[in-house]
């Protein structure tokens, strides 16, 4: 049951990446892009657990951790390319 | 708070971390997080204009809980507004004054309030006495400050003096 | 046949070098050794040949007796190129010829040249030539007579332009080179092709094997290629024009060059390689046909130059020509005729041009048409240079004379059919007439006509020691001419016997041979020459003839429309800048690996694969949306870079499913870095793309990338699909826990197996880091825009990152130890450093940061490159190789045992290298010092 | 693994699933930029940390080894996203900066004390930030 | 025993000194660069000495099996190679030590990780080690060319770059092909498995070696991939440009050696099948690039060309296949290396004191000591364009003489009459530059008299391809031996296969 | 799955070749990328794909092909990216300056006057 449970959340984290990425090609904002790229980090990581349990396999923490930890760097150097050009000062 | 243990609550969070990783409680493992909590509290210090310094750990985890609850109810409330209909939606912008004058208490402040659905800080201003705040639905502005405030903001000035 | 000519005689071997060598020795002493009186220069440049002469002499009784001295050194054996030198009568007399008149024209030259000339250089030159000419002659190896051939055109080019900053100096001097050098390449082919048929380019060999050279099916080829050398360097028509203009050169050089020198190399070659190519009738109408015609036009433009030095030049054209015809003829006596030709037209010539450089440098011009009367002022100059006309004009009692005399007896005598006999008839009388018409205008006009010179100065003798040169060849001339068989009969004997050998015809060298045919041609030839110079100077005003120098035009239209074709070939290549280059190396990968193979693939399409995993529609989705995404928004760069950070996470993603953790872990980071570094860059470049390229291009190049991305796509497919085949991994997966110490296979063949190949990677990081920090560290450069007016600093993520920086810092110690047995590593530990480093500098300022931290990038590059090298050279000390891994578990109080592997160490020196790379890398950029707002932006650079 | 925790476990990834599908949703849907900031940055949170727990429990009850490591995850998450969730919202701010509502109303140190004792005043009771 | 490894170990070592010396004086650093490059001197004459003997040196990186780590494999070729770019790099150090080193940040470590590139790729014996120095190579180049440049440069040099990375990514995708094909990088174990692979895979091999070819055809600069090579090597500072003089021929050498070990004579049915594509191509690059000397409008540029013109003579030569011909390119090789670099040192002499015309083919005022660059220019020249009697020379008169009679009539026209153009090209060079001197106008500041290390640096290389022509017997004898052994490849692949580490278990 | 990752790696080489023919120092770059992504992924499929065997050798799981993917692909992609990474911070660098320096971000700016005719 919880295999095929994990199963079907890993094609609806799939469907949830899908509407991320319409909003990433749509925009219209260069701040909606931001934001969209974001959630599909945070997708990731959820499709990135799930495997892991689809798998039994622990070997896809450090990935999920690291997006955890870093992914937001992105977002945040786009964001404050955006405030200001000149990302360090 | 000597020269060697400049924030101990940062110290401890780096070895609880190191040992959640290591997924291992052995005296090799328990030596070496005791080494990087010791060493990188300083490296990191070294970057800090301004040092935290907390009282009252048991707010802390009386803060930690009452957060935890609301981020799960108001999930919950969002999730529910974002299925319904849009029309309903009243999005504004509201300004937050603010008591707390330690950044840290500001910054966490800002932090819970974003991690709570439905508000997002989107701004402090320049002299850190205001925190715009953007809310998803917002009937009564009074109240929503106030709650913020009680809720979160005195605690955390308890925490954070 | 010839080699038992050749005694070989040991004691005199040195003798040859010494001969080859004088001339190059003192050409260097004269060209370094400078701030010396210009009589010692003159004196170390006479010493040459006046050596070379006592040489010449003392080998003399070998030559004349023994047949010559040979001497052979190895040079390059494996293409069959000795150092051999052979001295036979024909070097010889060849040798004797270049010495000789050599010594003359250097004695001549001392008194020639100005005050201001550069004499050193002017007598390095001409010894360097001559030396080259030596070595020409006494060459036995056909390769070395090559190389000595083009050193002739080389030097050439450097006498003829010796006055450089005459215009037409420089011009004579290419035109010189580049035919003279155009020849000497088709010798090499010449002399190629006889390699390849005889075996060997020795001289001995090549000809004695004359009639296999005639027989072989690559004759056409060798004989046109070796004639092609032979005719450019004689300046034979067609490519006779380009000695004209090498009278642009001072006149002893010509006198030099064009006299007994250079021109006459290519008949030398000609009589040289006589016995291995002459004796067919392609020979035959060639040799002949081409001397017979150069020998006409040579003389008829000779009539019409006003510049004496010009008619000379044409005179000279015209008597290789004569000489060409001869050895074309090919008879035994016609071949005896022309060496002798050889020798009498060196003498008289070198004479004339002597006279003609007397002229010119007592009144300042050769232009016939402003001299005259000059046996006035110049007595002594104007008899000598009259004599040595007449020989010129082939008048009896000189040397000239006899030689023509036999031509015109071979001409007489000549094979083949009656046309052919007619017509070589014909042009020899021609040729007579047209000699004596032109030596009769050189005498009239500059000596004899009774106008007065149009000149500006007092004409006087010029020294004393300037005329002995003319002096002496004129009395060789006279010599020769009287008494032929006491002067010039040995030297020719020798010569004739060497190149004929056993052939050897009998000939005289009487004056007097009664009244024959030839007599009674050359009787013609004196009275048609001196009716039709005469007949001419009544019917035109023969100054009025401006001679247009037709050949010049001709190659200086082939010179520029060869620079056009250049250009406009040139031109339209490079036109396209990068992007041409690009699109080339798209279209070869199309053609050489994509097209080729595409039908032999395409049964490997229909094979079936594996099914998705279960997001892997979504990561499909994700990776093609991004991908169209990045082309359709590419001109909005901001947006296109979002869209760019979308497909690194889906390509990380993909490595994720398929079972690669360290890639995805590597891909995410360095995707993080790259759009920071990316947009660190955009701050400085334009925000939107100009279109500037036309929609035919576009839709060009599309067509072009769908072509090859379908391509690659096919050949992964085909590839992905094929049957597993033996690799060798399996191997890697079951020695890596036992030998490597390391569960995560990967990164023990990043750190052991392979470790040589990330050593070189770390190097190629640091290198990136130390380009960024020289390229940018003092530079200035000019924002796109200025900063909005948003306030920089952003205080609540820096608090928040302050205390992730310490969390980061500790996951980067986990995943660098851990690496070895988990995902991660060196590399991945060293940007996980980096990055929440990098995120202080975005939210807190460079300046901050580094005055905090104050880390040197550039020193932790190179201490991380050390360790990593001491890691691998550990080792070495104790024997074994390079980067050979040890494993040691040495067991520590309370912690128990810490397994120890070097490549630890090894990974220790890479996450230095990737963290202050990166580093390096990431704060150069982001502290780009701006330029002025005031100054344009198009000229900062480096200050 | 029993039946019961099977089911607890399979209910907390469906829930997680759902946030996490609500939190794209409303980024898809949602008609503005400050309304689409909150489906994502928020629900995304819950929606990971339910799945976090049911993964640590899943390899818990597995017997792959407990690995309480995964909620590091979470409180990486926790530390991050209101750092991205700030600066975006300061983006959108100067993308469009018709949105931005007039500054406080006490800029300068007196006014805003005034502005405190008026919080101050307010009434202090209430639930939450969520409470409209 | 090390040698091969030193080759490499040396110039990186004193790579990463050079960078931790930087902060001090310039002297220390110049003391650092020399005292490496004379070590890696004493190295790569050992391993000639060693490799002249014919001795195949393995060398088991890490100790393991040559298929499973990285294997160094010193040939005559690979050793000779090695020793020419030190005496290369000596001869540039030396040029830049006159004060291009002090103004180019980084220099000295950049030249040594250039080198430690260059050794590397020329001693390894994995495909994929290759391209790992192909790229340190590469990227220490780009180093060598922008540091301490601005401007037009700088526009060239992204266009080098960008076009290395277009071609290093082709190189990638050729390496996935080709182990996905054959389970393996290291070269020899390769060449064994395309000479037994799968009939059904030969195309797909095909397209990978196609693959590969276009990359090192890219890199050596054959048409229709060498437009990228004249802007980018006139406008590098002349003793980078000089140092650049063998970078085309890493590209000639990666095919020389891919295309006669893995493709070559024991590959079966895809035997030699590139070689038919490089003779046609080699000519036609060859006559346009001899167009472009004589197109070309500054002398810097000309030169560039000329490289370029090399380059496709050696394809030419390599193409025939013959050990004749394979040895006369390698000869050929050698002379174009040392000739060409010498031609851009003298440019760089020249250009120095020509004011405002800098390096343009026009009259400009006199030049110091004209007699010193004139011959400097002449030697260089005459040798380049293969005139007698200097090594350009002798190194064309081997390749002509090696063309089989079949190829005979186009190969010989045309490299002969590639001679003739650029003799014409270079003859109207030297009149311009050192006969049409116009005096230098009151105002100008007349230019200071060359550099006595410059010109030493130059006459250096001359000099190597003076003893290229003195020494010609010897020379020849060892290019012939390499190009046996090349051709030969089974002696290579044994000596690969069979080196045994010293401590683990040999693959079975 | 192969023809998903087949077709993908075409797509990305496909968009990296038209970017890279672009004329502007920027496109070039993102086209770099693009194609870098399509090489390292072609790498590693050649290593032939399979889910969930991660050649991290665990206790019980014999150390074959058949259980785990192959890992000397990956090493290969793994130094590839940080050679591409390196790459392209220098192509980066050298567009900032070249842009600044010649005043215009096409990739010939400037290519007028000096060098060829």
């Amino acid at each position: 049951m919880i295999e095929s449970a994990v199963l079907i959340a890993l094609h609806v984290i799939g469907f949830a990446m899908l509407l991320s990425l319409w909003r990433l090609l749509r925009g219209p904002t260069v701040a909606d892009r931001i934001l969209a790229l974001d959630t599909l980090y945070i997708n990731a990581i959820a499709a990135l657990i799930l495997f892991g349990m689809h798998l039994r396999s622990s070997i896809y923490f450090e990935a999920a951790l690291v997006i955890a930890m870093l992914g937001f760097v992105g977002t945040a150097v786009l964001s404050k390319y955006v405030l200001r050009r000149d990302i360090v000062e | 708070m000597s020269r060697f243990l400049p924030s101990p609550p940062l110290s401890i969070a780096v070895l609880v971390l190191w040992l959640l990783l290591v997924a291992e409680f052995s005296a090799g493992q328990l030596v070496l997080g005791i080494a990087l909590a010791i060493a990188l509290p300083l490296v990191a210090g070294a970057l800090q204009p301004e040092r935290a310094h907390v009282r009252r750990t048991r707010a802390v985890f009386v803060l930690l809980a009452r957060v935890l609850w609301d981020i799960v109810l108001s999930n919950i409330e969002v999730a529910r507004r974002i299925l319904g209909p849009e029309s309903a939606l009243t999005p504004t912008f509201v300004w937050l004054p603010l008591d707390l004058t330690n950044i840290h208490g500001i910054t966490t402040l800002a932090s819970i309030i974003t991690l709570t659905p439905g508000t997002v800080s989107a701004e402090l201003s320049e002299d850190r006495r205001h925190l715009l705040i953007h809310c998803f639905n917002l009937d009564d502005a009074e109240q929503l400050l106030a709650t913020i405030k009680a809720r979160y903001e005195a605690p955390l000035k308890e925490i954070f003096p | 046949m010839h080699a038992a000519h050749c005694g070989v005689s040991a004691a005199w071997n040195d003798m040859l070098e010494l001969l080859l060598a004088l001339p190059f020795v003192l050409a260097c002493i004269v060209l370094t050794v400078r701030r010396v009186p210009r009589s010692a220069t003159a004196w170390l440049a006479g010493l040459a040949p006046l050596a070379g002469l006592l040489v010449l002499v003392a080998l003399t009784p070998q030559v004349l007796n023994a047949g010559g001295v040979a001497s052979s050194h190895a040079w390059i054996p494996q293409i069959g190129l000795g150092f051999s030198l052979r001295l036979d009568g024909l070097a010889w007399m060849f040798a004797l010829m270049v010495l000789a008149i050599g010594g003359l024209v250097v004695m001549y030259a001392h008194y020639y040249l100005g005050e201001r000339e550069d004499v050193p250089k002017f007598f390095g030159y001409l010894l360097l030539f001559m030396g080259a000419m030596l070595g020409l002659v006494v060459a036995s190896n056909l390769l070395l007579l090559a190389v000595f051939w083009e050193l002739t055109s080389i030097s050439s080019f450097l006498l003829i332009g010796y006055w450089s900053h005459d215009r037409e100096a420089r011009e004579g001097a290419r035109m010189a080179l580049t035919i003279t050098g155009a020849g000497g390449l088709a010798l090499l082919g010449g002399v190629l092709l006889i390699g390849q048929v005889v075996g060997s380019y020795e001289l001995d060999a090549v000809l004695a094997a004359g009639d296999a050279i005639r027989a072989a099916p690559t004759y056409p080829a060798i004989l046109i290629l070796v004639l092609l050398a032979v005719f450019t360097k004689s300046a034979q028509f067609p490519f006779h024009f380009w000695l004209p203009h090498a009278m642009a050169a001072p006149t002893p050089v010509s006198a030099y060059l064009h006299s007994a020198t250079m021109v006459k190399a290519g008949v030398f070659l000609l009589v040289r390689l006589h016995p291995a190519l002459s004796g067919t009738e392609l020979f035959f109408y060639v040799v002949s046909g081409v001397g017979a015609i150069t020998m006409l036009v040579g003389a008829w433009y000779a009539i019409f130059q006003h510049d004496l030095k010009g008619l000379l030049a044409y005179s000279t054209i015209s008597h290789l020509g004569l000489i060409t015809l001869l050895f074309g003829l090919s008879t035994p006596l016609a071949v005896v005729a022309g060496l002798f030709h050889i020798l009498n037209h060196a003498t008289f010539k070198a004479s004339l041009f002597m006279a003609a450089g007397i002229i010119d440098h007592e009144t300042g011009t050769r232009d016939m048409r402003r001299l005259g009367n000059l046996r006035k002022y110049l007595p002594w100059t104007s008899a000598l240079a009259i004599i040595a006309a007449l020989a010129m004009a082939g008048i009896p009692l000189l040397n000239g004379f006899l030689s023509k005399e036999m031509f015109f007896a071979q001409a007489l005598e000549v094979g083949g059919s009656g046309l052919v006999r007619i017509a070589v008839t014909v042009a020899a009388l021609l040729a007579g007439v047209f000699g004596v018409a032109y030596s009769l205008r050189f005498v009239h006009d500059t000596f004899l006509v009774r106008t007065e010179p149009k000149v500006d100065r007092e004409i006087h003798e010029p020294p004393r020691f300037m005329k002995i040169p003319v002096e002496v060849l004129v009395v060789v001339c006279l010599a020769v001419g009287v008494v032929p068989a006491w002067t010039i009969a040995p030297v020719l004997a020798a010569a004739v016997r060497s190149v004929l050998g056993d052939a050897t015809p009998y000939y005289s060298l009487a004056l007097w041979h009664g009244v024959n045919l030839p007599l009674l041609m050359s009787l013609a030839g004196v009275i048609g020459g001196a009716l039709l110079y005469f007949g001419l100077r009544r019917l035109f005003d023969l100054h009025a003839v401006v001679r247009r120098a037709f050949g010049r035009q001709v190659f200086r239209r082939q010179g520029l429309i060869l620079l056009g074709v250049a250009r406009e070939i040139t031109f339209r290549l490079t036109d396209g800048g990068l992007q041409r280059s690009l699109w080339w190396v798209v279209i070869a990968l199309l053609g050489t690996a994509i097209v080729p193979v595409l039908p032999a693939i395409g049964d490997a399409l229909m094979r079936p694969g594996q099914p998705l995993p279960p997001v892997g529609w979504a990561v499909w989705a994700l990776l093609v949306g991004g991908a169209i995404a990045t082309v359709a928004l590419h001109r909005e760069r901001l947006l296109a870079l979002i869209v760019v950070g979308a497909v690194g996470l889906g390509v990380s993603l993909v490595f994720v499913f398929l079972s690669a953790p360290d890639l995805a872990l590597t891909q995410l980071l360095v995707e993080t870095v790259t759009i920071v570094l990316m947009l660190l860059a955009l701050n400085y470049l334009p925000q939107v793309s100009e279109r500037s390229q036309t929609r035919a291009r576009r839709i060009r190049d599309g067509v072009v990338a769908i072509a090859a991305g379908a391509g690659v796509a096919a050949l992964a497919y085909a590839l992905m699909t094929r049957p597993g085949g033996d690799t060798v991994a399996s191997e890697l997966l079951a020695r890596s826990l036992p030998e490597g110490y390391g569960r995560n296979v990967v990164n023990v063949i990043l750190v052991d197996f392979r470790g040589f190949d990330t050593l070189g990677e770390i190097t190629v990081f640091g290198i990136a880091g130390l380009l960024v920090h020289a390229l940018l560290r003092r530079a200035r450069l000019m924002p796109d825009a200025l900063p909005p007016d948003s306030p920089a600093a952003l205080p609540m993520p820096a608090t928040l990152s302050h205390l992730l920086f310490p969390l980061a810092l500790a996951v980067s110690v986990y995943l660098f130890l851990r690496g070895h047995n988990e995902p991660g590593g060196g590399f991945i530990a060293g940007l996980v450093l980096a990055i929440p480093l990098l995120l202080q500098y975005v939210l807190l300022g460079s300046q901050y940061v580094e005055s905090r931290l104050g880390f040197d990038y550039v020193r932790c590059i190179g201490i991380g490159l050390l360790i990593a090298l001491v890691t691998g050279v550990a080792p070495m000390l104790l024997g074994y190789p390079f980067l050979t891994s040890g494993h040691v578990e040495p067991h520590l109080p309370l912690i128990g045992e810490v397994p120890l592997t070097s490549a630890a160490a090894f990974d220790l020196g890479v996450y230095l290298v990737v963290f202050g790379g990166s580093m390096l890398i990431l704060s150069m950029m982001g502290t780009v010092k701006h330029a002025p707002p005031a100054a344009p932006a198009a000229r900062p650079g480096v200050q | 693994m029993s039946a019961l925790a099977e089911i607890l476990l399979s209910l907390l990834i469906a829930i997680g699933t759902f946030f996490v599908l609500v939190g794209s949703f409303g980024l898809f849907k949602l008609s503005e930029f400050f309304k689409r900031l909150h489906g994502p940055t928020k629900a995304s949170t819950l929606g990971v940390g339910c799945i976090l727990i049911a993964s640590i429990a899943f390899h818990g009850l597995r017997g792959d080894g407990l690995g309480l490591r995964e909620i590091l995850i979470t409180l990486f998450l926790f530390l991050t996203a209101p750092i991205s969730a700030h600066v975006m919202a300061r983006a959108a701010l100067r993308l469009s900066p018709e949105q931005r509502p007039p500054q406080p109303p006490a800029a300068s140190a007196t006014m805003s004390k005034a502005a405190e004792s008026d919080a101050q005043a307010s009434p202090a009771a209430g639930r939450g930030p969520d409470a409209d | 025993m090390h040698l091969p490894v030193l080759a490499i170990l040396v110039p990186l070592v004193f790579g990463a000194l050079a960078l931790l010396v930087e902060r001090r004086s310039i002297a220390t650093m110049r003391a650092v660069g020399a005292l490496g490059l004379a070590s890696l001197l004493v190295v790569a004459v050992a391993l000639v000495d060693r490799a002249g003997s014919g001795v195949i040196d393995v060398y088991l990186v890490g100790d393991w099996p040559a298929r499973l780590g990285i294997a160094l494999v010193a040939d005559r070729l690979g050793a000779m190679l090695v020793l020419a770019t030190a005496v290369l790099a000596t001869a540039c150090a030396l040029h830049a030590a006159s004060g291009w080193d002090a103004r180019a940040t980084h220099f000295h470590a950049l030249l040594q990780f250039q080198l430690a590139g260059l050794n590397g790729a020329f001693l390894t014996g994995d495909l994929f080690n290759l391209f790992v120095f192909f790229e340190v190579m590469l990227i220490a180049s780009y180093g060598l060319l922008l540091s301490g440049g601005r401007g037009q440069r700088m526009r060239a040099g992204f266009h080098y770059v960008v076009f290395n990375i277009a071609a290093s990514t082709l190189f990638l995708v050729a390496l996935g092909l080709l182990y996905g094909l054959l389970g393996t990088l290291n070269m020899a174990e390769m060449a064994l498995r395309v000479s037994t692979a799968d009939p059904a895979d030969l195309a797909l091999i095909r397209a990978a070696s196609g693959v590969l070819l276009v990359v090192f055809c890219g890199k050596a600069a054959l048409l229709p991939l060498y437009l990228w090579l004249p802007g980018a090597y006139s406008w590098a500072p002349a003793p980078v440009a000089a140092l650049f003089a063998i970078m085309t021929k890493v590209g000639v050498y990666a095919v020389l050696r891919v295309y006669t070990l893995v493709f070559g004579s024991t590959a079966g049915p895809l035997a030699g099948w590139a070689w038919d594509w490089l003779l046609p191509l080699g000519l036609a690059t060859l006559v346009l690039a001899t167009l472009g000397a004589l197109a070309a409008t500054t002398l810097r540029m000309q030169v560039a060309y000329l490289v370029v013109a090399s380059a496709a003579t050696l394809f030419i030569a390599f193409s025939l296949g013959t050990p004749d011909a394979v040895g006369a390119g390698l000869y050929y090789l050698l002379h174009s290396t040392f000739v060409a670099a010498a031609l851009f040192l003298v440019v760089d002499l020249i250009r120095g004191q020509r004011g405002a015309r800098r390096d343009l083919l026009d009259a400009a005022g006199p030049l110091h000591r004209p007699a010193l660059l004139g011959t400097l220019f002449a030697v260089a020249a005459v040798s380049i364009a293969g005139l007698p009697p200097l090594s350009g020379f002798f190194g064309k008169l081997m390749i002509l003489d090696a063309v089989p009679p079949g190829a005979r009539g186009w190969v010989w026209s045309i490299v002969l009459g590639t001679s003739l153009m650029s003799l014409i090209a270079l003859a109207r060079t030297g009149s311009q530059v050192f006969w049409r001197a116009e005096p230098w106008p009151a105002a100008a500041p007349v230019p200071a008299a060359p550099s006595r290390v410059q010109v030493i640096a130059t006459l250096a290389l001359l000099g190597c391809g003076i003893a290229l022509v003195l020494g010609g017997g010897a020379v020849v004898g060892y290019t012939e031996a390499a190009a046996q052994q090349l051709l030969a490849p089974e002696a290579y692949i044994d000596a690969a296969r069979s080196a045994t580490p010293q401590l683990r278990a040999p693959s079975p | 799955m192969e023809l998903a990752l087949a077709s993908v790696i075409g797509l990305l080489t496909a968009a990296g070749v038209y970017l890279l023919l672009r004329s502007r120092s920027f496109d070039t770059i993102l086209g770099l990328t693009l194609l870098s992504y399509a090489t390292n992924l072609l790498i590693f499929a050649c290593g032939r794909v399979a889910v969930g065997r991660a050649p991290v050798l665990r206790e019980g799981v014999a150390p074959t092909l058949a259980q785990h993917t192959d890992p000397l692909p990956q090493a290969l992609v793994l130094t590839a990216i940080v050679i591409a990474f390196a790459m392209t911070a220098v192509t980066i660098v050298v567009a900032m300056r070249s842009r600044s320096d010649n005043g215009s971000d096409h990739v010939d700016a400037g290519d007028e006057g000096e060098g060829m005719p």
